[in-house]
């Protein structure tokens, strides 16, 4: 496959058919919710539904989403760890109230993190592109976008296999003959996508490129059942975290 | 799709700063004939490829539609781009959506078609090249083969009257290279006029109606039996004589064969072989 | 490092999306109007897009063993301008979070302020400014590479600080504690990150 | 440079999040033997390979050389690369220089090799791929067939005891194939035991001297003439059958050609045949 675990989820994820308008609503609200909501429960709720979907419903590997949520956890502990470490008079210490704060910041940015995922994990980006359109973005925006996903599948490629090439030739055995190879791969990633570029010029000329790159969207229709849902799931959450409180 | 009969004579062609790769290269393509374009790497195949498409404007000579001369401007390349399509060897020059159904909606929506005569160019082209079950894949996910068809299908879904392939099966497996060969053969059922560059005599000799090779610079038409089994040109064009000729040549002086047409390929040769032994002396 | 989804307030992610809004808009008409005249230029600003996000997916090795990953926007700055890259920056930003999940959507304005604007508009005027003092095409591109690497952890830092003063000592104090483990172990990272500049500008120059 | 064998055993080889691409597959190369590896496009030849290289980490089953296994450490690696080069298939991702013998060179140096060696090096390995011609011209400038040779150099530079080479041959046409597989015959003359995968069964044939068929994610190993002929693996493998064995088995019931071994390919065929034509009744 591609080596970019989220991308192969999206694609074979069970939801890839369902409208990427209705999904955005629903991991929308989600993320809404996770910011504005008091952590407790509000933080848990929404990482507990947009686990629950991704793994059940969508049919999300479990794999593939811890994979994926590993490194932002890692930034969320340090930081959060980092914000209520209190400097005061040259000496380290705990913030008052430390162990709440850190919970509600690592609480909340792991709940949003989530909701983001699960959009992530069962909407390829060509589903999701053309939906900027919707949000005033240019077409030409949306267009060099959507070249831009094609192709870093290409020169990912192209960079493991220049270096797995250099690595046989023990390029990459010191750390002086690394930077050496690594500058050799960027400049050899960088003609790739230039040369990439001209040529795919070259080929849409024949098929009748004038102004853009116009293509119809995959057509995915909107299903009443799931915006409902994507309308009372962060209602509802908002609604059981107010009453607990 | 009425059928047109494609040609080009008197081309000179090339790249800026070098000798020229086509000089005085003439070949006319019939309606509905299979013309192999035979020619060693680097003999210029591509070239003439590309000015019959309309991609390259050759120095000199002239690209014809029923005798129309092709012209530079932008509407003459749109109207010939609806008669000519040309699919390139790399099938990553082509494809720049990672939705195969996105990619191949592309020509049509240039075309000015409405959506769902878009859809119905798409589902078709799909399926006729065999590659109906790959709409909903990303591009990425898909093996050379595949991605080589899916390029061809964004050509087919403009429906033109000529498709040039540039060694559409380079690369690929006997299984992908008789695949492709079948969603070729619907395309011809479907009214299309099929030319494939190879440097593979032996398939060539196979499926073409009619073979062109590309020597010296020019082009060299005719029969698949007559140019495939000139030594001389051959040897000339730095191509190979195709086995099942040579092979039968012999067999035929042995007695073992018919006069007449050699066979063109393994079933038909074993086909033509004598069922019982011979009585050697 | 991108701040992850959720972990800036919603003030200070829609604060910082508008503070990165004129700059990315700029990015857009400057876009639109190349690719209105030339329609082929998607097609090399995509690739271009698609090089800066591989560019941030080779490894480094680090001084201290460990291994990192460029920004890769220091080398995009010079090649194809800050406000280009103020576009294409974001576009990687956004392939980043929902592709690796680096980073996050409420807080790409954030991070694209750090990445896509501070740390290209520092590294493209470190590398002019160095030019016009007369130094050869190398030393420019190591300072400007290095100086956009190192602006957009100190910017990251500064967000993360505003966002979360410190309970003692306030805003210098939280800028001290997310400099000192966001920007100051970024140094020998971000000399890394201009030693690949300049080998890939001498490999580019040769050519 | 004193010959190895390379062998593997019991290995089970993929990509993350898929059903893994050999499970149990065994090979042996032994000194000096040319192996051609078989197999359709997917089948897993590269990712055997890349397994035998050591640049893939096989999930079970170990890769040795002279019945070491080979440790993925860094320095197990690095030993092991002085004995293993692979050539992956498409030139362009394995030359990253400016210049022939700028890329060429690369390996050597990293060896820690002084400037003279290396020189040595270089010249001797663009020369016995026959292409000492293009030394100083850059990669970029160059035609398929000699980026794919020139790629090969790179790794010969190295001195490797094993080269694994995989699809060599594919996308040249005959006079490329020709000279590639001159240059392996002046490498295997140099003492090094070539490895070629490919999916040209007619090609394997006339050059292995034993042949692995990579089918159904394992290994099938054995002479030519006995895993050629086996229509039924080859049909599991999609892979054609041979046309000389074809042919020949369909002349030698004809009573044409003697009992005992087939001829492998059409210069063979044609001196075996008799001289004169047979009497037929």
């Amino acid at each position: 496959m591609t080596g970019l675990v989220v991308d192969d989820a999206a694609w074979a994820s069970a939801w890839r058919g369902r409208a990427p308008g209705d999904k955005l609503l629903l991991c929308a609200g989600l993320v809404a919710c996770a910011l504005v909501l008091p952590p407790w429960p509000g933080a848990l709720l929404v990482a507990g539904s947009a686990v629950a979907l991704a793994l059940g419903p969508a049919r999300v590997p479990a794999g593939t989403f811890l994979r994926a949520i590993r490194w932002p956890l890692a930034f969320i502990a340090v930081g959060a760890v980092t914000a209520v470490v209190s400097v005061d008079g040259g000496g380290l210490g705990w913030a008052p109230d430390a162990a709440e704060r850190a919970g509600q910041l690592a609480g909340r940015a792991v709940a949003g993190t989530a909701a983001v995922l699960l959009l992530a994990t069962t909407t390829p980006m060509s589903d999701l592109l053309p939906q900027l359109r919707r949000l005033r973005v240019p077409a030409a925006v949306v267009e060099i976008a959507s070249v831009t996903y094609r192709l870093l599948f290409v020169l990912l490629d192209s960079l493991g296999t220049v270096r797995e090439a250099q690595t046989a030739r023990m390029g990459w055995s010191t750390p002086r003959r690394s930077y050496r190879s690594a500058g050799m791969l960027a400049a050899a990633v960088l003609t790739r996508s230039w040369d990439r570029a001209r040529r795919m010029q070259a080929g849409l000329a024949g098929r009748g490129m004038e102004t853009g790159l116009r293509v119809l969207s995959d057509a995915q229709p909107s299903s009443r059942p799931f915006l409902a849902l994507g309308l009372t799931l962060p209602v509802g959450i908002a609604a059981i975290t107010l009453v607990v409180r | 799709m009425s059928h047109r009969t494609l040609a080009a004579s008197g081309l000179v062609a090339g790249y800026p700063g070098t000798a020229p790769v086509l000089d005085g290269a003439a070949v006319r393509i019939p309606p509905n004939r299979r013309l192999a374009l035979l020619g060693a790497n680097g003999s210029g195949k591509t070239t003439l490829l590309r000015c019959l498409s309309g991609a390259l404007r050759p120095v000199a000579g002239a690209v014809t539609v029923d005798g129309e001369p092709l012209t530079h401007t932008r509407r003459g390349l749109r109207a010939h781009r609806q008669v000519v399509q040309l699919v390139l060897q790399d099938p990553d020059d082509q494809l720049f959506s990672a939705s195969v159904g996105q990619d191949v909606s592309f020509g049509p929506l240039n075309l000015g078609l409405d959506e769902s005569a878009v859809r119905a160019r798409v589902a078709e082209a799909l399926d006729l090249l065999g590659v109906d079950h790959l709409a909903a894949r990303p591009t990425h996910q898909l093996s050379y083969g595949e991605r080589k068809r899916v390029a061809i299908a964004g050509a087919v879904a403009m429906r033109p009257c000529l498709l040039l392939l540039d060694e559409p099966t380079a690369g690929l497996d006997p299984t992908a290279v008789a695949d492709t060969l079948a969603a070729l053969a619907r395309l011809q059922e479907h009214d299309s006029t099929v030319v494939m560059s190879t440097h593979d005599v032996d398939l060539a000799l196979r499926w073409a109606d009619e073979v062109a090779v590309v020597v010296d610079r020019a082009v060299v038409q005719g029969p698949p039996e007559e140019i495939l089994g000139n030594t001389r040109l051959l040897r000339r064009a730095r191509l190979d004589r195709p086995w099942v000729l040579t092979v039968g040549a012999r067999l035929r002086e042995l007695g073992l064969l018919a006069p007449g047409a050699l066979p063109r390929d393994t079933d038909r040769l074993l086909a033509a072989l004598p069922e019982a032994p011979a009585v050697r002396s | 490092m991108h701040i992850a989804e959720g972990f800036l307030p919603a003030g200070h992610a829609i604060g910082w999306t508008v503070a990165a809004a004129p700059f990315v808009v700029h990015g857009v008409r400057a876009v639109t109007t190349e690719v209105r005249e030339n329609p082929e230029s998607t097609l090399l600003l995509g690739a271009a897009g698609a090089f800066t996000f591989v560019l941030s997916a080779i490894k480094l090795p680090s001084v201290t063993g460990s291994s990192s990953h460029p920004t890769g926007t220091g080398p995009g700055a010079i090649l194809f301008r800050p406000p280009v890259m103020a576009l294409l920056g974001t576009v990687v930003l956004l392939f980043q979070a929902l592709l690796l999940a680096h980073g996050g959507l409420t807080t790409l304005g954030a991070n694209a302020f750090a990445f896509a604007v501070v740390g290209p508009w520092v590294g493209y005027g470190a590398y002019r400014l160095s030019r016009v003092l007369g130094a050869g095409l190398l030393p420019a591109v190591f300072a400007g590479v290095t100086l956009a690497d190192l602006a957009t952890y100190v910017t990251s830092s500064l967000q993360l600080a505003l966002a979360f003063p410190d309970a003692g000592s306030g805003l210098v104090g939280a800028l001290a504690k997310f400099l000192g483990v966001f920007a100051v172990t970024q140094i020998p990272l971000a000399i890394g990150e201009g030693l690949l500049g300049v080998l890939l500008f001498r490999v580019l120059t040769v050519n």
